[in-house]
């Protein structure tokens, strides 16, 4: 019993970097209506990133503040120039230019820190772990699980509890409104999209001690964070939230249960919700 | 003589084109790799440009093809006829509930559900190793004579005499492609393509024949992964990745969607770039990804719509024809999204 | 480093297209090819998923290129075939050059499927192809006349690090697994399941997980939960660093012993640091601080090319293409053939030591080490992660071999 | 009793969540006969129309069509009852040519037939003739192979009604035929609809009066989800409550 | 204040507004009458740049607005009430004002709940919640602490009960009152003539009468030939 009771938080501390990532792509695709297969490159970028500067300075913390930053501001870069340019286009274009994106950073990662993958330490603040009757958990764990709940909680009131946060969520709703309200609809998109690729940058960050840093963690984020998305509903804060629960919860207790099928399962579930809900446990038509 | 429509204008390119191709190559292995894949595209291509699905599922298809030409050749023993049609079959019926399934859903939905199920195959075929190979992938694969009615015409050893017979059905399904795409089913889908609600005003069920386009696509792509797996004589679990899917999808496109020399063209310039590029350098991916973002920044027709505004210039009148719209529906458009959301 | 460029290519197209369709016997064009250089083809995935091993391989095989020089007076035609990661692609490009190049020699390859695939495509040409890749199906059940194992199979990998391990700590009766589920998984935990019955062991648990997976924080509780003495991990590459980097921060060093049977050696501990390496066990095909004529040679020209230790790849595939040319030499001919009966019982000192190819099955017969990792203030320099706990030769003999060379 | 009438609707009700948007609307359509559905802005004349054709469910009552009850029947089905409609917002295959177009639409009747993926377009030769026979009565055949994109708005409009014509329908549905037509294009439009009426059931709805007036010989006034006044145009015009229904109560 | 001189404008090929001019001064109450389909709705549209016109100017406060986007139009005190309210309704009654407020506005957010009593008892009621008046009222209230210069409103009466079709008609009249010019476009004759300075009609996408409201109310057959069921 013991034992799924530390799956559980394991799928917690997962999950919680599911949500991370999962809800910068969910929060772009409602508001912009963009399908972002670039996403995970921006976790990956967050992992390198947070390599860099621990390589440079040994402050593990002061990565965690920066390389999202940076994360967030190429992001920026690339929405405000290059992306912005394709939201009228069908989907299918945006899946390509996005793959494209996502295949340059993947090849300017090995470019710059070659193929092997890097080793992050854990901050010696955080080194440890905690002892519970016959099991231990890493308080490096514990710490992404209650700093991602506190990133949560501040998102959680930045979308509901602000100008901003309600303005993202009315431009999922009506664009054409909010900018008739005299709001300059495209600085909210790209401040949107810097936002989330910021939070998945962080994911990459907070991950990285936790599994290293290596060229292709992107690619294999991202159809997590797909899945992620659609099972939580496209767009939707709660969604991402529980979805990314659900998966990380998933994932670990079926490492006891049944190990080969986790992927399986996982790919399945999300099959499964799109067949008999449509847009997701949280999402709206 | 009056010549059928579907064997005049590109059909005699890809003729020729077929001819000369293991000339121009430094080698026929690439070139049959080319024509391969190729194939593949074709079947791609008859989804997403001439009905505007989107499928990140076609790697299913190939990989099953694969699968199943290589298990019938070494288990039943049967020969190669058999065996490819048998990866026909198998590729039609798997299509057709993954098609079946997926086209439930729209737009990125739909784009979702061929991705899931196609990471649903690719852990099946893994875990399933006693039939697949798991990861070694499977082995020894045969590479049968072809015999027609008792008749061995070809050993097909070489790789220049496997080159023609891959050539031969390359040209027999593009051409039946083309006959396909100018029947009355053809230009239907063409019609769904532009306008989904239209077609059904008119009264066309768009579900059957979205699904018979799934099929025929996902028979064409498992042929191809036959195909593939007797090349090789090895049917290597990539086969059915996701990437595999990936992989066509980015020929077809760079080909030309709604073209189908564009699909040649696609799987052509793709691998042989690519065969080319990571000889010099080992970071040409980054090639690859500037490549798409170029394309759809600039030339959205692909290969196929610049050699067609091309010649369009060289005439001298101006080509007006429009990118063929690519996902079933235009919901990438803003606009699109608020009359969505303001019907009621 | 030589490889066909486009331009050649296309110039090229006529003359080299010409060759299968006028269809010269195979015994005139091996009188040409005997004319010129002696080409060699070093398979490696240096882009795509795997470039990691890729790169370093190439780096070898090129050194024992360049060390040569000349064989038989003739240059080495050395020509790299990047497999990108994916097995279809490396049997497309080693049938290219056997047939468009009219190469005989092979040697690398990243993957097991990539390593499997390419020994049966040189094997039905008729050519050399010697490996370092972790499937024992290449001298084993898929053996052929062509294809060659310079690594030590997984049987060897299980007796050389879990033996010695139970022999130093008596105590340590209670052993838990995680496999990979996959060929190589399964045979290293097959032979690793025979010594806990041999000695005894209790086998208190294992956990499978798919090839996919980078997450093991569920594996790890579910081994903790089952009170071992050691953590037997039997996966390698990505997958196994991130097990010991998780099994690290669960605090599990300090229960329990944790032996890694296959680690991908001096790029893995690099990537891993000496933290978190510090007291694992690790099993290893090459350390490149062990003492024998054969690496040091191999230390000082790598050293001199590079500038960096020679790493597993490196050695594996330098040694892999020496064996080659060697064999070239004695034979006194590039006839593969008479190559490879050359290499049969060829015997030479190799990076482990004294090293010998047996005839029956192709395996390389060398050392397989148990290294265990050290902390960071007893390295010497900034590459000496571990030091060597034992080291020894173990296969499994001819009547247990499942190779059936024909 | 409803010998001739071709479509009725009984009780017809649609509701969005808690806005209902018709309240039993039960209409009659006769045979033969040019029908206009008019109302101002939010009557319910699309809902109904939507309910019509299939698109939407409604929340209760029945449709019924030559007898039979249509209520569920998916859309692409009711071409082979002989129901056919066009739409307010242009709906063309917009890269197809305008021959292509009316082949297609009169393909769609035969849905086997358009199943077949072997033969030849010209293997099939009503479609054809019935696209050629539609251009030339829609005057669009100098235009014919021309991409539908292509034409102007009011050529795009009379494809629109092309379209329809061509599953030769036992009754048209025709949603705001002349809606974005400038001034010049209106007569040719109407002088079509007028001409349809010769030969089908047409149920139209439309806000250009003049034209409204000229050719329906039923009209039914919308007014609030319910039918408010229906009856000949002269007397519809004079109606007190259409009216004050357009105009807008006293208040 | 606002000048619309000779626009044409397109929905992709439709040509739907051919020449539509017409002015609002300061101060002063404008409707803008029509059938469905006449070009009422899209001339708005035209005038926020939602549907930028292709030729023609428009003008407000002496600045060229013609190129500008929706949202600079907006900050330049265009105030749009839509036909449809488009009100937000994952956002409560406050969010979707507070998204709105602009410090510059005559009205703070106390000062429309002050207007509209409805609203500030279901202020923490997402916008789907609300009945079709109080989405009206809550659309114009949006649009007041918006900080308008020139309110326009779409059919703000359309769909509602008379005794609410009555409530908005009081709230404009003090909007009216407080100096603000509105353009209003409306169906229900009755409510145009109550506020109303001048009218101008539309027809096919072109105006075909304008007239002051004394004009208007005294000519019976343009009513008749454009708004009701007449034809000539």
């Amino acid at each position: 019993m013991t034992l799924y009771l530390f799956q559980v938080l394991n799928g917690l501390g997962l999950g919680m970097i599911y949500f991370l990532i999962a809800v910068g792509l969910s929060i772009i695709f409602g508001l912009l209506n963009f399908v972002n297969f670039a996403h995970g490159a921006f976790f990956l970028l967050g992992s390198y990133f947070c390599y860099q500067v621990v390589a440079l300075t040994g402050n593990f913390w002061l990565s965690l503040l920066i390389a999202p930053v940076i994360v967030g501001a190429i992001a920026w870069f690339a929405e405000s120039n290059l992306l912005n340019r394709v939201y009228n286009l069908p989907h299918a274009f945006q899946i390509l230019i996005t793959l494209g994106m996502a295949l340059v950073i993947q090849e300017s990662a090995i470019m710059v820190w070659g193929t092997v993958g890097k080793n992050i330490a854990v901050p010696d603040l955080l080194q440890g772990i905690v002892q519970m009757g016959d099991f231990a958990y890493p308080i490096y764990r514990l710490f992404v699980i209650s700093f991602s709940a506190v990133i949560a909680l501040l998102l959680w009131l930045l979308l509901e509890r602000t100008r901003f946060g309600a303005l993202v969520r009315a431009g999922s709703e009506n664009t054409e409104m909010v900018s008739l309200l005299g709001v300059n609809i495209f600085k909210l998109f790209s401040i949107t999209f810097g936002l989330g690729a910021t939070l998945a940058g962080l994911a990459g960050v907070l991950a990285a001690p936790l599994r290293g840093a290596d060229p292709f963690m992107g690619a294999e984020i991202l159809g997590i964070a797909f899945v992620v998305v659609v099972i939580g509903g496209m767009g939707s804060f709660t969604g991402a939230l529980v979805g990314g629960l659900l998966v990380g919860l998933v994932q670990s207790i079926m490492s006891s249960l049944w190990p080969p099928g986790v992927h399986l399962m996982i790919y399945g579930s999300m099959a499964l919700v799109i067949l008999i809900r449509p847009y997701g446990l949280f999402g709206r038509a | 003589m009056k010549i059928p429509r579907f064997l005049k204008g590109t059909t005699i390119a890809s003729l020729v084109a077929v001819l000369i191709l293991p000339f121009v190559l430094p080698s026929t292995s690439l070139a049959i790799e080319v024509l391969i894949f190729s194939i593949a595209a074709l079947g791609c291509n008859l989804l997403l440009g001439y009905t505007g699905l989107l499928s990140f599922g076609q790697g299913i298809f190939f990989g099953m093809g694969s699968y199943a030409t290589s298990l019938c050749l070494q288990r039943l023993d049967a020969g190669l006829v058999t065996s490819l049609l048998l990866a026909f079959v198998v590729g039609g019926l798997v299509a057709a509930v993954v098609g079946g399934l997926s086209i439930r859903r729209r737009g990125i939905y739909f784009v979702m559900l061929t991705l899931a199920f196609a990471q649903m195959f690719y852990f099946m075929a893994y875990t399933a190793s006693g039939l697949t190979g798991g990861d070694n992938g499977l082995l020894d694969v045969p590479r049968p004579p072809l015999r027609v009615f008792g008749f061995e015409i070809s050993t097909l050893g070489a790789s220049l005499s496997y080159y023609v017979f891959v050539a031969v059905l390359f040209l027999a399904i593009f051409v039946a492609l083309r006959r396909i795409i100018h029947s009355p089913f053809g230009s239907t889908l063409l019609a769904i393509r532009d306008n989904e609600e239209r077609a059904t005003a008119i009264g066309y069920n768009t579900r059957y024949f979205k699904i018979v386009a799934f099929m025929i696509s996902g028979s064409i792509t498992a042929v191809a992964g036959g195909l593939y797996a007797m090349f090789l004589n090895f049917a290597p679990l990539s086969n059915i990745e996701h990437l595999m899917g990936e992989q066509i999808l980015f020929m077809t496109i760079i080909g030309g969607t709604g073209s189908l020399f564009g699909s040649f063209l696609g799987a052509g310039f793709l691998i042989v770039v690519g065969d080319v590029l990571s000889a010099i350098w080992p970071r040409w991916l980054m090639l690859l990804g500037f490549l798409l973002i170029a394309i759809v920044l600039f030339m959205r027709g692909g290969l196929w719509g610049c050699i067609e505004s091309l010649m369009g210039r060289f005439r001298g009148h101006q080509n007006t024809k429009k990118d063929p719209p690519l996902s079933e529906s235009p919901t990438g458009s803003l606009s699109t999204k608020e009359e969505a959301k303001n019907e009621r | 480093m030589k490889r066909r460029t486009f331009i050649k290519g296309t110039l090229a197209a006529a003359a080299t297209a010409s060759i299968p369709i006028i269809s010269i016997p195979a015994s005139v064009r091996k009188a040409l090819s005997a004319q010129g250089k002696i080409k060699f083809a070093s398979t490696a995935s240096v882009s795509g998923a795997f470039a990691e091993n890729g790169k370093f391989g190439e780096m070898g095989s090129r050194l024992a290129v360049k060390t040569v020089g000349k064989v038989l007076g003739r240059d080495i035609d050395y020509i790299t075939i990047d497999t990108e990661g994916n097995a279809g692609k490396a049997v497309r490009k080693v049938q290219e050059a056997i047939n468009q190049d009219g190469v005989r020699f092979f040697c690398g390859g990243t993957l097991s499927s990539t390593g499997l695939a390419i020994g049966k495509e040189v094997a039905s040409a008729g050519g050399v192809y010697i490996t370092p890749v972790g499937a024992d199906e290449v001298t084993g059940s898929e053996c052929n006349k062509s294809t060659f194992r310079w690594s030590v199979p997984t049987y060897g990998a299980i007796e050389q690090t879990v033996r010695p391990l139970i022999g130093s700590f008596p105590n340590a009766k209670r052993w838990y697994t995680i496999t990979p589920e996959y060929v190589f998984g399964e045979a290293l935990l097959n032979n690793a399941k025979n010594v806990f019955k041999e000695k005894n062991i209790e086998h208190v648990g294992n956990s499978y997980h798919s090839l996919q997976e980078k997450e093991f924080s569920g594996y790890l509780t579910n081994a903790m939960a089952a009170k071992p003495d050691v953590l037997l991990l039997l996966n390698f590459g990505g997958q196994s660093s991130a097990s010991i980097r998780q099994a690290v921060s669960f605090g599990m060093k300090n229960n329990m012993m944790i032996l890694l049977a296959w680690s991908s050696g001096l790029e893995q501990f690099r990537s891993l640091g000496p933290d978190t390496l510090d007291g694992i066990y690790l099993g290893a095909q090459y350390w490149h601080e062990v003492d024998t004529p054969g690496n040091n040679a191999l230390l000082e020209l790598c050293r001199k090319e590079y500038d960096i230790n020679p790493n597993y790849p490196i050695a594996a595939d330098y040694t892999g293409a020496r064996i080659i040319f060697d064999a070239i030499t004695a034979a006194g001919s590039d006839d593969p053939a008479a190559v490879i009966s050359k290499m049969e019982g060829y015997k030479y000192q190799g990076p482990t030591g004294e090293e010998t190819v047996r005839a029956f099955d192709h395996q390389v017969i060398k050392d397989y080490y148990l290294l265990k990792g050290k902390p960071a203030k007893a390295m010497k320099d900034k590459d000496s992660f571990v030091d060597v706990v034992s080291s020894g030769k173990s296969f499994a003999s001819q009547e247990e071999s499942l190779c059936k060379m024909s | 009793m409803s010998d001739n009438f071709i479509l009725e609707t009984s009780d017809l009700g649609m509701a969005y969540g808690r806005f209902v948007a018709l309240f039993g609307v039960d209409l009659k359509v006769q045979e033969g006969t040019i029908h206009a559905v008019i109302g101002p802005n939010g009557a319910g004349k699309t809902t109904l129309f939507h309910c019509l054709t299939g698109n939407r469910l409604p929340t209760s009552g029945r449709v019924m069509f030559r007898d039979a009850d249509i209520t569920r029947m998916p859309s692409h089905r009711r071409i082979g009852i002989g129901m056919s409609r066009s739409f307010q917002i242009t709906s063309l295959f917009q890269n197809l040519s305008v021959r292509e177009n009316l082949r297609l639409a009169a393909q769609g009747r035969h849905m086997v037939k358009a199943m077949n993926f072997w033969g030849s377009v010209e293997g099939y030769p009503e479609p054809l003739e019935i696209s050629e026979e539609l251009l030339d009565r829609l005057g669009l055949m100098d235009r014919a192979d021309v991409i539908a994109g292509e034409l102007s708005h009011g050529q795009q409009r009379i494809l629109e009604v092309g379209m329809a014509m061509a599953a030769k329908p036992k009754m048209l549905l025709l949603d705001e035929p002349t809606s974005g037509m400038g001034i010049d294009d209106i007569p040719a439009m109407t002088r079509l609809i007028k001409e349809l009426g010769h030969d089908h059931t047409v149920l139209l709805i439309e806000h250009n009066m003049d034209i409204v007036m000229s050719i329906s010989s039923i009209i039914s006034v919308m007014h609030q989800g319910r039918i408010l006044v229906e009856g000949a145009p002269e007397m519809v015009q004079k109606d007190e409550r259409v009216r004050t229904a357009y105009l807008g109560e006293a208040i | 204040m606002l000048e619309v001189s000779d626009i044409h404008s397109f929905y992709d090929k439709s040509h739907v507004l051919m020449g539509v001019s017409l002015e609002v001064r300061d101060g002063e109450l404008v409707t803008l009458l029509g059938r469905n389909g006449a070009g009422k709705t899209t001339t708005l549209k035209s005038i926020m740049g939602v549907v930028p016109p292709r030729s023609g100017r428009i003008s407000f406060a002496g600045t060229e607005m013609t190129k500008m986007k929706s949202f600079q139009i907006a900050r330049r005190g265009l105030c749009l009430v839509p036909e449809q309210r488009d009100i937000f309704s994952i956002l409560t009654v406050e969010e979707n004002l507070q998204i709105a407020k602009n410090k510059n506005s005559p009205w703070g957010i106390p000062d429309v709940y002050k207007l509209f009593p409805k609203l500030n008892e279901r202020r923490q009621n997402p916008g789907n919640n609300l009945s079709g008046g109080e989405q009206q009222m809550l659309a114009i209230a949006r649009a007041l602490v918006n900080g308008p210069k020139l309110l326009i409103l779409d059919e703000p009466t359309e769909g509602l009960a008379p005794v609410i079709v009555q409530e908005i008609v009081a709230i404009l009249k003090d909007i009216k009152n407080t100096g603000i010019p509105v353009l209003l476009v409306e169906q229900n004759i009755n409510v145009c003539e109550k506020l109303a300075d001048r009218h101008y009609v539309l027809e096919q996408g072109r105006v075909v009468y304008s007239g002051t409201q004394e004009e208007f109310a005294a000519n019976k057959a343009v009513k008749d030939r454009y708004l009701a069921l007449q034809t000539n």
